[in-house]
């Protein structure tokens, strides 16, 4: 292995063993049709938007303040989020209930919009869709107030909290629980996760969210990474319950593999 | 409604106001409860001190954080520029933030006395602002003047005399990250896990539960928490100054808060029952 | 041919520069002039794309005095700010290369640029307090666990938590030195995971959210 | 810092006392015309150095260069202005480019980063024994390996949380919450030391306090 610089082998071979397996089963794999886990956030967006038309009050969507689409860490959160918007959307049409979209992401305004058009699509309502459902308010504060001020108004009866948060998933999510709304949460940023736990019903921790995602959209190459990831993940456990014993028993083998 | 079961119902603006003037009332009057320093915060300090640091050592001091964070970073970061200072080490400073040219004046305020001897492009130099997020760090390792022609005042890299032969990650000893946001993550990324680059992180404390994981596993030799951390580093370079005096409010605020959470949860529980 | 320009030769683009920047990495022990070059370029286009976000701002603002939406007069103010600290600015700019060379620009940035940058963010340690009081609740075991990390962690942080009982720094200390452990590096190790399924995707050209409008 | 004396910085002091105030009448109070006045003054503001800022950045990384003779210091330059393509519907695509140079980077950079501090170092760490410490030591490293991989099999996404997998999971689960809520713990002391230093901020220009 003299071609791969000193110090980096181990990481160059997990690289290719991660990309190896998910390869394998987003490409080679791909007749078979893999499922994500039941997530229970998923599974509560119908009662979300069933317990909006018993009330007679909207939905409500946001992705939090994120960052633009080409943010390695933000975007994927956003269109994740999007997804999710999708299927709400969809539910809330077949419904016959509103939803509205408060965002201050400017280069997804388009995707949005698209998206939410197409649900009321797939519905046969496309009338139904109106883009001023879609609010963009830029800057953080301005679209916290704006935010707070639509619940002081509207009282949504189910907020979608799902994206790249910041410190708006403390205030939004503390605010919609005082209007008593049932709240699905996710996000992938580490910091907002304990206030979205504490605030909302329903969680999409870390990667759940992406999951989530791809179980909307069913996008194969989504889905077979992901599957291909979970195996990843099997080896590593394997791995540090193999290195735990072994430490244990004063064995370093693994360790110092993994230092190489 | 019982009594009790309001408890779990008071306006958030009670607590808002209780809040603010708690907050004020330790410094009209401090207390000063004993602080115990943390293991994190003294591999920080010792690795920053003593033959950690030779005399003509070039540092990295990254400025993460903006002016609404001072009072969480600014203590340790003080604390940090006086210790490699006294050991001769010379500093660059540069940041991300858009106001770093006001962090950058008050760290000339509150190491005032630790500047007075030292020359600016001899013992340090400030390069401003840089934005890019990993590209930026990962570059500024391989060609600091690629990323910084000049510095924050104009003057060519190659006309200060500290920058002659300092281009690379070879050429730096260490980097001190006080980070906001990922800036620090980055430096362990692209410098500290491709070259074994020395680095540390000054953190805010909302960040200390990742960065913990992170000072055991060797990527960062030392770590300093919140403005906590800064009154530690404080007692172990032996000047108190803006951290200690926070600490009185912090424990008022904190005593406050789990109050409120007791409140809540007996709240809480009288509401189910009465339900 | 068009339509290659729109999406295939993106996708091969963005390719081909995450698996430059790969190779480099394992297959040259110090960087490279072309990686440098690549990397230094994708600083300045980052640069310049702030400048999308400011300019999208400009125009909604614009919009709203313009077509006297509700609170209009907000947004002319804030635009009549905008353009004395632009104007300022680039005036202190051309004439030293300093921005706050500019005696206004440079009132402007310490008196109200700081102090209102100081107090906004902070904003949410208010927040947060009616956040932990109305909804830190030991609903179910869940919530209990995270409940009492939190206290304890509170108060090994607080100075007085050890001033009352020594064992609330002990048992503080071992929750922040290992209980969150797991979990804090669990996500470490996740995150690592969803960043490299990502890029895999985007390195094949299979990750097409991240353009204007997406597919 | 002393407190000062010029009338042009002390006018400047009680400014920003009075915007903070003016800004905390929101959480104090309510949304409000004072809070919502202070708010666009900092959004114009801090827009114009943004602009300004980013701009001089550019400047002394490209242009200056450029006109200096590096030719292909033309060809950033070029990329970067063409996102802004973004605001024609028409010419959206043109954006791509851009975007794709720096997805593409963000990827390559942030693939070959994340692996050995994320991957190989925390695990190194996990199942290295401990040197000294004692029993709690041994406890620790039990529960931490533990609480590991359960944690990650609760993030294992393709597999019901049922029969063999219910109760690891289950115990994963709760891993996350004792991590989360420390994080939790930690957030308090951020939040609340910013907020402490406006109290005192609060208490300095009143000179109850010195500066």
């Amino acid at each position: 292995m003299a071609i791969i610089v000193e110090g980096r082998v181990i990481t160059f071979l997990w690289m290719i063993i991660t990309f190896a397996v998910m390869y394998y089963y987003m490409a080679i794999k791909k007749d078979k049709d893999y499922m994500i886990r039941t997530l229970p956030a998923l599974s509560a967006i119908p009662e979300a938007v069933g317990r909006a038309a018993e009330m007679g009050r909207p939905v409500f969507w946001s992705p939090g303040m994120s960052g633009p689409l080409n943010d390695s860490a933000q975007g994927p959160q956003v269109l994740a989020s999007i997804s999710i918007l999708e299927y709400v959307t969809e539910e809330c049409a077949k419904a016959g209930v509103e939803i509205t979209a408060i965002m201050p992401l400017p280069d997804a305004i388009p995707l949005v919009e698209e998206t939410m058009r197409t649900a009321y699509l797939n519905q046969g309502k496309p009338e139904a869709f109106n883009p001023d459902q879609i609010i963009f308010i830029a800057e953080q504060s301005p679209y916290l107030s704006g935010v707070l001020g639509y619940f002081q108004r509207a009282k949504p009866a189910s907020n979608i909290l799902v994206g790249g948060f910041y410190y708006e998933a403390v205030v939004i999510g503390e605010a919609g629980n005082a209007i008593g709304a049932m709240q699905i949460g996710g996000t992938n940023n580490t910091h907002q996760m304990p206030f979205m736990v504490a605030t909302c019903d329903y969680v999409l921790l870390a990667e759940e969210l992406f999951a989530a995602g791809a179980a909307i959209s069913q996008d194969p190459d989504m889905l077979g990474s992901i599957k291909g990831e979970d195996m990843v993940k099997i080896l590593l456990m394997a791995i540090i319950g193999l290195g735990f014993l072994l430490g244990a028993a004063g064995i370093t083998v693994i360790a110092d593999l993994l230092g190489v | 409604m019982s009594a009790l079961s309001k408890l779990a119902n008071v306006d958030s603006r009670v607590f808002y106001w209780i809040l603010f003037i708690a907050l004020m009332v330790p410094f009209l009057s401090p207390i000063g409860f004993p602080i115990t320093i943390a293991e994190n915060t003294r591999d920080l300090y010792e690795g920053i001190t003593d033959d950690e640091v030779e005399e003509g050592d070039v540092w990295i001091m990254n400025f993460g954080y903006g002016v609404s964070a001072w009072p969480e970073c600014h203590p340790s970061v003080t604390v940090c520029t006086k210790a490699l200072f006294r050991e001769g080490a010379k500093i660059i400073f540069m940041g991300p933030h858009y106001d770093v040219e006001l962090t950058y004046n008050k760290i000339h305020d509150t190491v005032r006395d630790d500047f007075v001897d030292k020359v600016y492009g001899e013992d340090y130099v400030f390069l401003g602002y840089i934005t890019g997020g990993e590209s930026a760090i990962a570059q500024l390792a391989s060609n600091i003047r690629s990323v910084y022609p000049v510095d924050h005042f104009g003057t060519p890299l190659d006309e200060l005399s500290m920058m002659q032969g300092v281009n690379t990650h070879e050429d730096i000893a260490g980097v001190l990250s006080s980070d906001t946001g990922d800036y620090g993550v980055h430096f362990m990324t692209q410098w500290q896990a491709a070259y074994g680059s020395k680095l540390a992180e000054i953190g805010i404390a909302m960040n200390g539960s990742t960065d913990l994981p992170r000072w055991q596993a060797g990527n960062y030799f030392g770590l300093s928490i919140g403005s906590r951390g800064g009154a530690e580093l404080e007692i172990l370079i032996g000047e108190l100054g803006e951290a200690t005096t926070a600490m009185d409010s912090i424990s008022v605020s904190h005593l406050l808060l789990i109050f409120a959470v007791i409140l809540g949860n007996i709240g809480m529980v009288v509401q189910r029952r009465s339900s | 041919m068009s339509q290659i320009l729109r999406r295939e030769a993106v996708y091969a683009f963005t390719g081909i520069i995450t698996i430059l920047m790969i190779l480099e990495y394992f297959f040259w022990p110090t960087p490279q002039i072309w990686a440098d070059t690549i990397r230094t370029w994708a600083i300045i286009v980052f640069n310049i794309s702030l400048g999308l976000g400011a300019i999208r701002l400009l125009m909604q603002q614009s919009m709203n005095v313009q077509k006297r939406r509700e609170n209009w007069q907000y947004s002319a103010m804030l635009l009549s700010l905008f353009v004395v600290m632009l104007l300022t600015g680039f005036a202190g700019y051309f004439a030293t290369g300093l921005q706050t060379s500019n005696g206004i620009y440079d009132w402007l940035f310490i008196n109200i640029y700081t102090p209102l940058g100081a107090t906004l963010y902070p904003i949410t340690g208010f927040y947060i307090f009616s956040a932990a009081y109305r909804a830190f609740r030991a609903r179910n075991v869940d919530a209990a666990l995270m409940l009492i990390a939190g206290c304890f962690v509170m108060l090994k942080n607080a100075p007085v938590g050890e001033a009352i009982w020594i064992g609330f720094a002990t048992i503080g200390n071992w929750f922040q030195f290992t209980g969150q452990i797991p979990g804090m590096r669990t996500f470490s190790i996740v995150g690592a995971f969803g960043l490299m399924a990502y890029g895999f995707r985007a390195l094949l050209g299979k990750e097409r959210g991240f353009y204007a409008g997406g597919e | 810092m002393a407190y000062p004396t010029a009338a042009l910085d002390v006018i400047g002091l009680w400014i920003g006392w009075v915007l903070m105030l003016m800004i905390y009448s929101y959480p104090l109070y309510k949304e409000n015309p004072a809070f919502r006045t202070a708010e666009h003054m900092f959004i114009g503001v801090t827009l114009a150095i943004t602009i300004i800022t980013n701009f001089s950045n550019v400047m002394k990384m490209c242009v200056t260069p450029l006109m200096q003779g590096n030719i292909l210091m033309i060809v950033p330059l070029v990329l970067g202005l063409m996102i802004f393509s973004m605001l024609i519907p028409e010419y959206q695509w043109v954006s791509r480019y851009p975007i794709g140079l720096l997805v593409g980077t963000a990827f390559g950079l942030g693939i070959r980063g994340t692996i050995k501090p994320n991957l190989q170092d925390a695990i190194i760490d996990t199942i290295t024994a401990p040197t000294s410490g004692g029993a709690m030591a041994w406890l620790n490293f039990l529960y931490v390996a533990v609480g590991l991989i359960c944690s990650i099999m609760y993030f294992m996404l393709t597999f019901e949380h049922k029969g063999m997998l219910k109760a690891p999971t289950r115990i994963g689960r709760l891993f996350i919450m004792v991590g989360l809520g420390a994080y939790f713990g930690n957030t308090v002391l951020f939040r609340f030391t910013m907020l402490t230093g406006r109290a005192q901020f609060f208490l300095q220009v009143l000179k109850l306090i010195p500066m």
